[in-house]
């Protein structure tokens, strides 16, 4: 079951909508991280993100069966993007399905949270002053 | 040619456009650590890296200190910054 | 402002997808409450959502209102579904979106458990044994 | 006429049921409030409502003390369970 993906496509709510179905499901969670204009005062024009697949796959999917256990969720995905994007555009979706809603906004927090300190993709960020440069990381 | 292996490196990020590279055959010692290799990677491409990295070998999250061995893959991730 | 309604057409996330849009907001949340089958033990076969609308939407403002200044939201939304209702259905839609994930999520959140409590909206089950009931509620 | 006031009861959910009308006009003496509705409710309709209700006057939340004015629309309104 592999339900960490990395896309170069543009991802879009619609194409994932049949995840987190099923009758005994009362409870669907979605987080969306969408491209911002700045970023610690400096205005951003664009995103770059490069990613080290094999791992990030495998690191995604095991993130998202330890919330599946941890959580009693019927449902877990995570798709992240990478390469070029703009404002406004969605760089990554979790989506957790459980039976009640504590489970599902839990989950989902903790699958986003856990992929942005454990799944190796990193972020260049270019500002309006022609410069650019790879983030830091909390590490 | 016992006691010498070869390992490939992956760049990424930070890592890749320092070097200018994707990645980078090295024939190391018998012996040779994650650590020794980044001292080699510093050597040739006359950079500074650090140690702000996390290893993976053959994809699988591995030590500083692990013992390399021949046809091994190499990759220093820096600190992720995704999402 | 009136980010809060009140409908009897089914509830597609789609139709909403035009919410929380702006070059400054970098993080999403979405909370769908779905019909499951069941309650407590008994197997539900469809529910009837029945609603006090006036003062339900009043209240369902308030509600968004409070989070958007609480959690310095760039938009916050709900929708509520009244009438019948089958298994599968969705019965409410969350969207919170902001500049940091944090915001998004709590709010997102305090949200969804605030109108479950104040919001007059009353649920009727109906059973596979023929029976149906209104539920007690919290309070 | 001068001190009996008319107001209207909308009943939702269960009272809804119990009484079989989704409204009612009940004629009452000045100084009642939302409590002595309830009262006449279960009297006239020969049902128990218990007092696990919040009010609400016009569309605001109110209290069970309120003294009620001519024209009042009064609301009973059951634990909710949306969502």
């Amino acid at each position: 079951m592999n339900k960490f993906k990395i896309t170069s496509d543009i991802i879009e709510i619609e194409t994932n909508k049949s995840i987190g179905r099923g009758k005994a499901i009362g409870a669907r969670a979605l987080f969306e991280g969408i491209v911002r204009n700045s970023n610690e005062g400096q205005e951003v024009i664009k995103l770059e993100y490069e990613c080290y697949e094999s791992l990030a796959i495998k690191e995604g999917n095991l993130i998202l069966d330890e919330a599946t256990k941890q959580y009693a969720l019927n449902d877990a995905f995570c798709v992240h993007r990478i390469g070029s994007l703009e404002i406004g555009e969605t760089a990554v979706i979790v989506i957790t399905a459980s039976k009640h809603r504590d489970e599902a906004f839990r989950a989902c927090r903790y699958i986003i949270d856990e992929v942005k300190i454990r799944v190796p993709i990193w972020k260049k960020e270019h500002y309006i002053d022609g410069e650019s440069g790879w983030l830091k990381g909390a590490g | 040619m016992a006691d010498l292996l070869k390992i490939q490196v992956i760049y990424f990020a930070k890592i890749r456009e320092l070097t200018g590279l994707t990645q980078e055959t090295f024939i190391i010692k018998k012996g040779f650590t994650p650590s020794n290799v980044l001292g080699l990677i510093e050597e040739k491409h006359c950079i500074v890296l650090g140690v702000n990295f996390k290893i993976a070998i053959n994809d699988e999250f591995s030590d500083w200190d692990f013992e390399l061995r021949n046809g091994d893959n190499l990759v220093f991730i820096p600190p992720v910054t995704g999402g």
